[in-house]
């Protein structure tokens, strides 16, 4: 009974004795919750628009910022900077279709996933083996000095992040709907013979949205290399975005921002609240487990299409 | 065969229909706010072939559903051998002898043709998984028994030639020839046959009417058979039931049924047109 | 797409190079000096900086003085990438190569440590893990062949804790305060808690404890519970790699100051405070040598090594803390043959003659100031019971451009530690069925 | 015609049914099973046996555990390296527990309390499928490590959770620890690895087998033949489990001596993972090539860059190795999609006609 009601109550307890600061670790983990959907972002274009789990995501991270610090090492402005490597990105996707997709077409998803999983070793190894496996430090002038709110405590670093995420969802969308491309794209989601006999080549299909994934990588690469330095590590944080990533349900970018939220705010709330009884470092399996709960909830995750079984 | 000889046969065999062995009473279906069947009662005799028909949408497919457990009907009663069941579960349902084949193949491909019979002599085989593993004592025997079995199904069916081939390399009529083998290799009771001859070229359809003729008579198996070909239900089946919009329209032998108003209307009607 | 045929081809033709190519023409008169190292991976910064220093003072060696007593060193770097089956594999690989096999190991980490104990002792190799690996290693009747000066994790925590107690006006001050330690949550992590929880009695202060999950890239909810619910008076650290830099960015995120913020010397380089930037300026750090590149040893490196071309990295960067402890590493191993040089004769010796070598280690003052490292380390003495010496550490701090030493040198607790350390052992010991050796002096 | 079938006629189903049909199998197989039991041991050298031979047979023995459950049965899994631990921190206590008894029992009931936990974390899979069900997998994955590392217990209080393999015998003979020769060790490694592979085949080919395999390919189908999913599901799980469990006890007790919950991270899930789909799913030779190419094949190349004159680039040499590693992951797949057991079937198909082209 005792231990009961130590794991069960002494958190909520917890919580009720200091609203206010179960507010701001609300914060800081839906903050946090931002940083993973970004990451998570790119899985879920290249999944919607091709069926791939492209393992290779956290790697693309990597290998874009380490681009971007290490041109702007060399003194190239930030802008010229971004534009150089967002052309590496997009040489990177032409690259992948033309070496890896292409000549895999039509063979079944878990070939295409292992596909990536060699794109990841080659990334790595051709990043670094440019750039070198040093630490560098990126500062792209974001301010990292907390703001407190009616005796909240944010961190500005955080704000930050969420407005760029947001605008980058908000771009996304717009060239969803409105470019013809974007249009296309959609399409080829709904159903691959259906757009490929409006006349959409399935190659430029995958090209663009490798493109797009590419950038989405190298915002993020920018987000987490000003606020971890960018080394090796980056490409680690693929596995933060994953429990989100599934939660959201794969398929929706709507879901991976909602799916990086709860995991977030419930991995930080779980660590601060919960991880003093446990034994502390909980929040990587928190989680998972977390994401587990939604998913015996809603198997397709919050945002995924609905599997209908039928015989 | 000609389709005379096969109608004379039907004839003959009538004779060995028995007692009623499954009836549907009042089933009722829904999906969120669509009816897919409603207050639908009939029964089937033991020995009997039995074919459902209907329009697209009507319900069939459903109703095999209903009869083998997949879907859980919200009302209505299954009697299956004397047991009255509220619900029937896909599991209860091939122990006690319900098989059944799909409309669209659901065969394991990536399995062969004799692994996937085999499949259908599951729940025969009684070896533990650790027997199984050192593949002594009971697992050997069994495996021995069941594959001899498997073979004369093999025969029977004339598959013989495909027995190690990965069944997704198979044509589409083999496919189905190998799903009826692993229904068979269930010793079923019931056969629940979904389209059974879809898609087939004529040749490959009157080898299926042969074989379901042949299990029907020699192993005294009832069929249930959903089909669309008119000229097959009216020659083999003994008594049909036609479904529309998940409504009983009407149920009797093949010529009742075929002059039915209801039925040329609603359903003759719409095909001839 | 390349041909098939091709392909496989290269993919034999690679696998036959891989079998080969390891029979490079062996030099008799050398000692063999492996070098397990890593220079990329998660943890490649910082093995980076190591590395380098490591082969630029045995090719220092080679170069000034034309080896240790004019046997020159051959050395070999196999990158584990902190991975303990590689190290496995470099150990192996590695053991055997020379005239008399490899001298000594120094695996460069905690996890690779543990599993080369039990293998180097069977193989008679001497494993130096220069304030990493296995703490009560110390104990030198039970580990006869693991080396750790000049002092274990138990040793720095009891000077770490000794620095803060100066800075609260003395130990008795101590009680009431409230010390957090945050912790990579992996063997190294772990292994100051003890000591700091027996001196959380001794003193009365109270400590917390904060683990992070490796590798530590998330530590947003840790320190929201340390800035703004727990509030110590002191943090220390015992992090490495990425977590370093996270956990002063987020200390610095939730305004906790960044002079009662101690790491460890594993979390006290340039990697770890260059990625925070000037959140990481007061930050402080315990180190057992010193930074910079200043000193006469550095001066010798740039001009036999690097001005002949020779240097392993990049010249600005010699005289970092890590390529500092690089050379440390390196100077010690040297020492040491030099010392089973006396006791066995000037030869290429075999592990088991080195290991004699650093049981018999004497680094006095007079010998350092001659390499060129006065004040550098402090003086260090090995014996055949104590195989880490205790020695002093100091604390650094860094001013946003360097790391400037602020403090005395404060000597362990060793009356605390050692029976620890002794205790320790013996359990080790007996779980193994091992019987303590006799030692001269006890 | 090298390799052919004609003229060895099958005369009942029994030898119909013999794990290996053809002659010519038999004899490849026997070929190398002499090698690995009598050649290597005696010719190969100790860096050979300890850090080539152990770890690739220890790892294509998690590859089969994971096969059994990803290939046979069709479930993701990304909890290789939490239900290794499991197995190692099991045998641990065991072994120390009860000092007297053999290792093959601990091996076995360390095998069987992993499949125990494997069976637990399988639960969800009853819901959830495909991709989803790897978070699942994860979850177990990042939590039995996290209990390792934090419960003291597991690791008899040590302060660092280290835990350090004690000697132990089997049949009286030492196979693990240091006074056990590493020609024991990897005997003893062999003949586990020997005997669970045989094990392997045979629940795949018998009824378990097909009814995961059925499960795999259509899952509803399977229930209406009277398979069910729970318990085709969970007995994946439980193998599989099982498996990997006993190459985790093997990992710590006879090839590295020493280990910490971190060295069955979420790295080793992967690398496990890769060896299967790179080998073949659903093919037990795949697990032993998969095995070699993720294992060995740095390690050779590794060597051999360095051996091409790269030792003053220790890191190059690395990086190399990687990009070297990733192109050739594309390339086979792109020869053979489903794995080099595939790639090897295809190339027997050729020897059957061979010398002819078709």
């Amino acid at each position: 009974m005792e231990v009961l009601d130590l794991v069960l109550f002494e958190p909520v307890r917890g919580i009720l004795d200091a609203p206010l600061f179960f507010v701001e670790v609300l914060i800081g983990g839906l903050m946090s919750g931002v940083m993973y959907a970004l990451v998570a972002l790119g899985f879920v274009l290249i999944f919607k628009a091709s069926g791939v789990f492209n393992f290779a995501q956290g790697s693309m991270v990597l290998f874009a910022a380490l681009f971007f610090v290490g041109f702007m090492d060399a003194g190239v402005p930030m802008w010229l900077a971004f534009l150089l490597t967002l052309a590496v990105m997009v040489v990177l996707a032409f690259a992948v279709e033309r070496m890896v997709l292409r000549p895999l077409v039509n063979q079944p998803a878990i070939t295409l996933f292992m596909a990536t999983i060699g794109i990841t070793f080659f990334l790595d190894g051709l990043g670094q083996a440019i750039w070198g496996s040093d630490v560098r430090r990126l500062d792209v002038g974001i301010p990292e000095d907390p703001i407190i709110v009616a005796d909240i405590f944010i961190n500005q670093f955080d704000l930050f992040a969420a407005v760029i995420c947001g605008t980058l969802v908000a771009v996304l969308a717009l060239f969803f709907q409105y470019t013809p491309t974007g249009r296309a794209l959609r399409a080829v989601a709904d159903d691959h013979q259906a757009a490929m006999s409006v006349g959409i080549p399935l190659s430029t299909v995958w090209t663009i949205v490798w493109v797009v994934a590419g950038i989405v990588g190298l915002v993020a690469g920018i987000m987490w290399g000003a606020k971890l330095g960018v080394q090796f590590n980056l490409s680690l944080i693929a596995l933060k975005a994953l429990p989100a990533l599934i939660l959201g349900g794969l398929t929706s970018v709507p879901g991976a921002i909602v799916g990086g939220l709860v995991i977030g705010a419930g991995e930080k709330v779980a660590e601060v609240f919960w991880g003093e009884v446990l034994g502390g470092a909980i929040e990587d399996w928190f989680a998972y487990v977390l994401a587990m709960v939604f998913l015996l909830i809603r198997p397709e995750g919050l945002f995924g299409e609905k599997i209908i079984e039928r015989v | 065969m000609s389709t005379v000889e096969q109608r004379s046969a039907a004839v003959a065999r009538r004779r060995e229909i028995g007692e009623v062995v499954l009836a549907v009473e009042n089933v009722e279906l829904r999906f969120g706010g669509v009816t897919a069947l409603a207050d639908v009662s009939f029964d089937v005799r033991r020995g009997e072939i039995r074919a459902i028909i209907g329009p697209n949408g009507a319900g069939k497919s459903s109703m095999l559903n209903v009869i083998n457990g997949f879907y859980q009907p919200q009302q209505g009663t299954i009697v299956w051998k004397g047991r009255r069941l509220r619900r029937m579960r896909p599991h209860f349902a091939a122990k006690s002898g319900i098989a059944r084949t799909f409309q669209n193949i659901a065969l394991f491909r990536g399995m062969t043709t004799l692994d996937n019979i085999m499949t259908g002599r599951i729940l025969k085989m009684r070896a533990s998984l650790l027997e199984q593993a050192v593949y002594f004592g009971r697992a050997r025997r069994e495996e021995l028994e069941h594959r001899a079995f498997v073979e004369k199904i093999i025969d029977f069916l004339e598959i013989q030639h495909i027995r190690t081939t990965p069944v997704g390399k198979l044509p589409y009529g083999l496919q189905k020839r190998v799903e009826l083998a692993r229904a068979l290799a269930m010793e079923p009771e019931l056969l629940l046959l979904d389209e059974p001859m879809a898609g087939m070229n004529l040749e490959e359809k009157e080898d299926m009417v042969r074989f379901i003729l042949d299990v029907n008579e020699e192993f005294g198996t009832t069929v249930i058979l959903i089909e669309h070909d008119m000229g097959v239900v009216m020659d083999i089946s003994d008594r049909v039931v036609v479904l529309d919009h998940g409504r009983l329209l009407a149920d009797g032998t093949p010529d009742e049924v075929s002059r039915d108003p209801r039925v040329i209307e609603a359903y003759l009607g719409v095909v001839h047109d | 797409m390349m041909d098939r045929r091709t392909g496989l081809a290269l993919m034999a033709g690679v696998v036959a190079a891989g079998l080969v190519a390891r029979a490079a023409p062996a030099q008799e008169n050398v000692q063999f000096i492996p070098s397990l190292v890593y220079r990329t991976g998660p943890y490649g910064p910082n093995g980076e900086p190591f590395a380098n220093g490591v082969a630029d003072y045995y090719n220092l060696i080679n170069e000034r003085d034309g080896g240790i007593n004019g046997i020159r060193i051959v050395f070999e770097e196999c990158d584990t990438q902190y991975n303990n089956d590689k190290g496995v594999e470099c150990y192996e690989r590695l053991k055997n190569k020379g005239p008399t096999g490899a001298a000594v190991f120094s695996p460069l980490s905690t996890g690779i440590t543990y599993a080369l104990i039990e293998r180097a002792t069977a193989d008679r190799i001497p494993i130096f893990s220069m304030g990493y690996g296995r703490s009560d290693a110390a104990y030198g009747r039970v580990f006869p062949y693991i080396f750790n000066p000049p002092a274990n994790y138990w040793s720095q925590a009891t000077s770490i804790i000794k620095y803060v107690a100066e800075q609260e006006g003395g130990l008795d001050k101590l009680k009431g305060k409230k010390i957090a330690l945050v912790y990579h949550d992996s063997a190294y992590g772990k292994e100051p808690i003890p000591t700091l929880q027996k001196l959380e009695g001794m003193y009365g202060f109270k400590l917390s404890l904060h683990p992070v999950a490796h590798p530590g890239l998330e530590q947003k909810a840790t320190w929201l519970k340390i800035g703004r619910r727990v509030r110590p008076d002191w943090v220390l650290m015992w992090g490495w790699g990425v977590m370093n830099s996270t956990a002063i960015k987020e200390a610095a995120a939730v305004g906790f100051p960044m002079e009662r913020f101690i790491g460890n010397w594993w979390s006290g380089s340039e990697n770890d405070v260059k990625p925070a930037g000037d959140a990481a300026i007061g930050y402080k750090s315990a180190n057992f040598h010193g930074a910079g590149a200043d000193w006469p040893v550095h001066k010798d490196i740039l001009e036999y090594v690097y001005d002949k071309g020779l240097g392993a990295g990049k010249r600005e960067r010699v005289g970092e803390v890590l390529y500092n402890r690089g050379v440390t590493n390196a100077m010690i191993v040297v020492e040491a043959i030099r010392k089973a040089q006396e006791i066995h004769g000037v030869k290429p010796l075999t592990g088991e003659q080195i290991r004699d070598g650093f049981e018999n280690l004497d680094l006095t003052e007079a010998r350092l100031k001659e390499l060129g490292m006065e004040g550098f380390m402090l003086p260090l003495k090995l014996s055949c019971a104590d195989h880490e010496g205790g020695g002093p550490v100091y604390i650094q701090q860094w001013d946003g451009q360097k790391w400037n030493k602020i403090s005395d040198w404060y000597h362990p607790m060793r009356d605390v530690v050692w029976p620890m350390i002794e205790e320790s052992a013996l359990k080790y010991a007996k779980e193994k069925g091992i019987t303590p050796r006799e030692c001269p002096q006890g | 015609m090298i390799y052919r079938e004609t003229g060895q006629f099958k005369t009942s189903y029994a030898a119909d049914q013999a794990v290996l049909r053809l002659r010519e199998d038999r004899i490849g197989l026997a070929v190398i099973l002499l090698l690995a039991y009598v050649a290597i041991p005696l010719l190969a050298s100790e860096y050979w046996l300890s850090t080539i031979m152990l770890p690739f047979l220890i790892y294509a023995l998690a590859a089969l555990g994971l096969n059994i459950l990803t290939g046979y049965a069709g479930q993701l899994s990304l909890g290789t390296g939490g239900f290794m631990a499991t197995g190692a921190f099991a045998a641990y206590k065991l072994a120390t527990a009860f000092p007297g008894l053999d290792f093959v029992v601990v091996l076995i009931l360390s095998g069987a309390i992993t499949a125990a936990v494997g069976v637990l974390f399988g639960l969800p899979s009853l819901r959830i499928k495909g991709f989803y069900l790897a978070v699942a997998t994860l979850a177990a994955q990042f939590f039995l490590l996290w209990l390792y590392n934090k419960i003291p217990w597991f690791t008899n209080y040590s302060a660092s959770g280290v835990i350090s393999a004690p000697t132990r015998t089997a049949l009286g003979i030492p196979v693990t620890g240091f006074e056990a020769s590493v020609t024991a060790k990897y005997l003893f490694v062999l003949i586990v690895v020997t005997l669970l592979s045989l094990a392997a085949k045979n629940m795949t080919r018998l009824e378990v087998g097909r009814s995961w395999m059925a499960i795999r390919d259509m899952d509803i189908a399977a229930e209406i033949i009277g398979i069910r999913p729970l318990t085709a599901k969970l007995t994946a799980f439980a193998v599989s489990s099982f498996y990997c469990g006993i190459a985790g006890a093997l990992w710590a007790f006879s090839h590295t001596g020493a280990v910490e919950a971190l060295a069955f991270d979420i790295g080793v899930s992967f690398r496990v993972l890769f060896m299967i789909i790179i080998g073949g799913l659903g093919t037990i030779l795949g697990n032993y090539l998969g095995a070699a190419f993720i294992v060995l094949l740095p390690i050779f190349l590794n060597n051999a860059l360095l051996g091409l004159g790269m030792q003053e680039a220790v890191a190059m040499a690395s990086h190399l190795e990687a990009m070297i590693m990733g192109a050739l992951i594309v390339f086979f797949l792109i020869v053979e999609p489903h794995g080099l057991a595939r790639l090897w079937q295809i190339g027997k198909e050729k020897l059957r006609k061979w010398p002819f082209p078709y």
